[in-house]
């Protein structure tokens, strides 16, 4: 006997199921993207224009660094939220 | 040629952790589901940086006026499944905090057992 | 649990902090060169710390450092990476700029287009910073769950 | 320089300003909260107020026909688009300034409603990374920076909201709130991989300008859709919503009601801006009707809508708790949006569809501001007399006079009566909903009218009624609380009485936003 909610679960998961695989078998060939245009970019020029080996490093701290600051802002609050939920409660 | 095996073994990481989330009762079950679809998609994300050939996007004591240039990898994927793993692990530094609380209150780690609050 | 680990893990896990430290050090500091960065490497040293804190136990780490020093290392450290921020808002004129390269002054851009320790304007500073709050957030998070979690076991017993 | 001068420049840093102050003022918090508690207090609303004037200085200009772009590390676009940019158009501007006043209500609100808490230096960082997460979501340009700023906003209010531990009933709503959230971020995310797969970019406009509607595209926008919708509390996935909005502190939810409606402008992004340039185009051709995008779209956004709106209503009628059932009709406000934005979708292009989707976009800000109050007068309610049961409650009027008057408020505002701000633009969806579907508009009217009945019950039983004996020597909330109250009353009031100069020069730009995309790629593309 399933219950409602586990209905509703296999509905929902076998339409997400549907999408996922679609969207796996209708993706470019593995290893030949379609269009590479920034990222050729990157690549050519963050030597140049970052001074970094390391293109990813370059992509990280330079071109995308805003992300990074996000990306340090969600550890940020994760320390925060899980020091706000053991502290004590009584003063 | 591989095909697309990788977006494959994709779709089925990410259903897999689907799995866990909709039909498990268990919190730290649920916790390892969500974990396993961001696996599923850092996984995506870093098969989309592949070139047929290619090396990692990091040039090594040669510069991009050189003769023998590598084919290299893009190198933006990495830098987001870089981001999206340190997203992950403040999410699931946070579900854990939360998973004690809960089972501190009540004792049990069943979802349909939750509920009947004391207040 | 609260005395922490057997004598033979204790010395193990301090000789093997320093390596671990060094070692991410390293990381942080080549991020712009190899593989690696502020993040890889402070997680490096965050893993080393939680070595230290698994074997010597949760309540003895607590008495040595506590969880807001740790918090404010890492609002220090998230102060010097936004701060780098404003400073090319202020000296490059736009949030962000890497404000350091083209400038003649430390970390430029090499002559020869190759990168060496000393290039790469403000993104080694910027590795440093994202480092120190990596390394202050994980051990934090990981200190304030395993003592949180230990008080509680000592409270039911 | 002169003050023009200074002006022009801060003008011109503003987008990057506008997340990048309470970023920082959320770094500093814990080193200022060292000094004192009152020090700390001042700093965060200074911090906040700051953010507000760049925020109005922004929108002031956007408002006057400009769209800002703003390039992170470089001076100038360059193509390919290699760098993060901020782009603001009217609708961002809009939003912001929603963000903006809720905000600043929710921490002059704190100072005393959260006196009594540990823990207190914690709670004013989270606010300030949730409101900088917030403006981050409604000003980006950047579809993954967008997901980094949904994240920082749902793990933020993921830890507020559990921020009463010793309740089980708030740790375990905390837990559901960022399970939902997780999930939806990461299909959000693995609709951003299908889109960056396809055309090697990450930026909006230029998203928008190469987008072939491939099948990998309808794929994304299903999934970015549900998933930004589930966020956003549309009725199969509203579950989280009641929950998380019950249990949380009420400035807490405050800051909750904006970070929906983010989730709810990133709907509108995808749909208008992100697909904007494919929205007329044919899907199929059945038996001589045509079937476009937009009138799919549409048609699936009413039906949601009308069972959201109903669902809530229906739900409200039956909770005995007061900040659930106001949480309820928080559910059925949101359906409403969604109606009108629907009925704009069905006929864009037509003059029916500029009227609805400015109903719809003055109804979000009406939204914000009505139920926003509303779940402040619950929170004074629960601060003076620790209940939040609407049966232990009664005769509260007699020593809560200025909380009775805000409650008054927001109840005639939230049921669309004259003069409050709901009345003008539930009059605005009403007329175009009723030229697209009479019936719908008719039921739309019905359920307002059951939502008043709703909170007029609550009113002659909370408020009027005979005083309880427990609750005789109730006093009248602190004067920060009565002044957050004012702040949201007062704009409401405004809003209510000159409902065409909102119109005109607020919600006239943001509606132009929805209905073309071409200046918001031109901006970007059409540099070189």
């Amino acid at each position: 006997m399933m219950s409602k909610r586990t209905i509703a679960g296999a509905i929902f998961f076998s339409i997400v199921a549907v999408f996922l695989v679609f969207s796996a078998l209708m993706t470019h060939s593995f290893g030949n993207p379609d269009e590479t245009e920034m990222d050729q970019y990157i690549i050519d020029n963050s030597q140049g224009e970052v001074g970094a080996d390391n293109s990813v490093t370059g992509v990280v701290f330079d071109y995308r660094g805003f992300d990074t600051l996000g990306e340090a802002t969600v550890l940020f609050t994760a320390v925060a939220g899980v020091i706000l939920l053991f502290r004590r409660l009584k003063k | 040629m591989i095909y697309n095996i990788p977006f494959i073994a994709v779709a089925a990481l990410v259903l897999i952790g689907l799995y866990a989330v909709v039909f498990k009762r268990n919190l730290i079950k649920i916790v390892i589901g969500i974990t396993l679809i961001e696996s599923g998609v850092n996984l995506f994300l870093i098969t989309l940086a592949y070139r047929q050939d290619s090396t990692a996007p990091i040039w090594h004591g040669i510069t991009a006026s050189s003769n023998n240039v590598p084919f290299m990898s893009l190198p933006v994927p990495h830098a987001l499944t870089l981001t999206s793993i340190v997203i992950g692990v403040a999410v699931l530094a946070l579900m854990l905090s939360l998973v004690i609380h809960i089972y501190r209150h009540y004792g049990t780690l069943n979802v349909n057992k939750l509920g009947g609050d004391e207040e | 649990m609260s005395g922490g680990m057997s004598k033979i893990v204790k010395t193990i896990s301090n000789i093997s902090f320093p390596l671990v430290l060094i070692y991410g050090l390293y990381i942080i500091a080549h991020g712009h060169l190899t593989p690696g960065g502020g993040f890889q490497g402070g997680a490096v040293v965050a893993s080393g710390c939680a070595m230290i804190l698994v074997a010597y136990g949760s309540i003895w780490t607590m008495g040595k450092i506590k969880e807001k020093h740790l918090s404010i290392l890492e609002s220090l450290g998230a102060i010097a990476f936004i701060g780098l921020a404003f400073l090319g808002l202020i000296f490059g004129f736009v949030f962000f700029k890497n404000f350091l390269i083209g400038e003649g002054l430390i970390f430029d851009n090499p002559a020869l287009g190759l990168s060496d320790i000393y290039t790469a304007g403000i993104i080694p500073l910027m590795n440093f910073a994202v480092g120190l709050k990596v390394i202050a957030g994980l051990f934090a998070i990981v200190l304030v769950m395993a003592y949180a979690t230990t008080k509680k076991e000592a409270e039911t017993k | 320089m002169n003050i023009e001068q200074i002006l022009d420049t801060l003008l011109r840093h503003s987008p990057a300003l506008i997340v990048a102050i309470p970023l920082l003022g959320a770094f500093l918090t814990p080193l200022i909260s060292k000094i004192n508690d009152k020090v700390r207090n001042v700093f965060v609303i200074l911090t906040i107020l700051a953010t507000n004037f760049f925020i109005f200085l922004l929108a002031s200009d956007v408002f006057a026909g400009n769209i800002h772009t703003y390039v992170f590390g470089a001076k100038n676009l360059s193509i390919p688009v290699v760098r993060i940019l901020f782009e603001v158009d009217g609708l961002s501007a809009f939003m912001a300034i929603i963000a903006g006043i809720l905000s600043l209500a929710a921490v002059i609100y704190s100072w005393s409603f959260m006196k009594e808490n540990t823990g207190l230096n914690k709670f004013y960082t989270l606010m300030l990374l949730m409101t900088a997460g917030m403006l981050g979501m409604m000003l980006t340009g950047d579809m993954f920076n967008f997901f980094v700023f949904l994240e920082i906003t749902s793990i933020a209010s993921c830890a507020l909201i559990a921020f009463w531990t010793n309740k089980g009933k708030a740790v375990e709503a905390g837990f559901k709130y960022i399970a939902i959230s997780a999930i939806g971020a990461l299909f959000v995310l693995f609709a951003i991989a299908l889109l960056y797969a396809q055309y090697d970019a990450l930026n909006i406009a230029v998203l928008a300008n190469n987008i072939q509607y491939t099948f990998l595209d309808k794929i994304a926008l299903v999934i970015l859709i549900a998933a930004l919708a589930m966020k956003a509390g549309i009725v199969p996935m509203h579950m989280w919503l009641p929950d998380a909005y019950g249990r949380a502190p009420a400035s807490v939810t405050l800051l909750l009601v904006g970070a929906t409606q983010a989730s709810l402008y990133g709907v509108f992004r995808v749909c208008f801006t992100l697909y904007g340039s494919q929205l007329n185009s044919t899907l199929r051709n059945i038996s001589g009707t045509t079937i476009t995008l937009n009138s799919l779209l549409g048609t699936i956004i009413v039906i949601l809508a009308i069972v959201t709106i109903l669902i809530g209503v229906m739900m409200a009628l039956k909770q005995i708790d007061f900040k659930r059932m106001i949480a309820y009709a928080a559910v059925a406000e949101i359906g409403y949006m969604f109606l009108a934005v629907g009925a704009g979708l069905t006929t864009l292009g037509t003059a029916v569809s500029m009227n609805a989707l400015k109903g719809g976009i003055f109804h979000i800000i009406n939204d914000a501001l009505d139920v926003g109050l509303l779940f402040l007068v619950a929170g004074a309610i629960y601060y003076a007399t620790k209940q939040t049961s609407l049966n232990n409650m009664g005769g509260l009027a007699r020593n809560m006079k200025y909380t009775t008057v805000f409650f008054l408020i927001g109840l005639l505002a939230v049921a669309g009566m004259p003069p409050m701000n709901g009345f003008a633009s539930k009059i605005l969806i009403y007329e175009s909903v009723y030229q697209v579907n009479p019936v719908l508009s008719i039921v739309a009217i019905l359920c307002s009218i059951l939502l008043l009945a709703v909170f007029i019950k609550v009113f002659h039983s909370a408020f009027l009624g005979p005083e309880q004996p427990d609750l005789k020597d109730v006093k009248e909330v602190p004067k920060s609380m009565l002044i957050a109250m004012g702040l949201i009353s007062c704009i409401i009031i405004f809003f209510g009485l000159f409902p065409e100069l909102v119109v005109n020069n607020i919600v006239q730009p943001a509606a132009n936003a929805l209905a073309s995309n071409t200046s918001y790629i031109s901006q970007v593309m059409g540099v070189i």
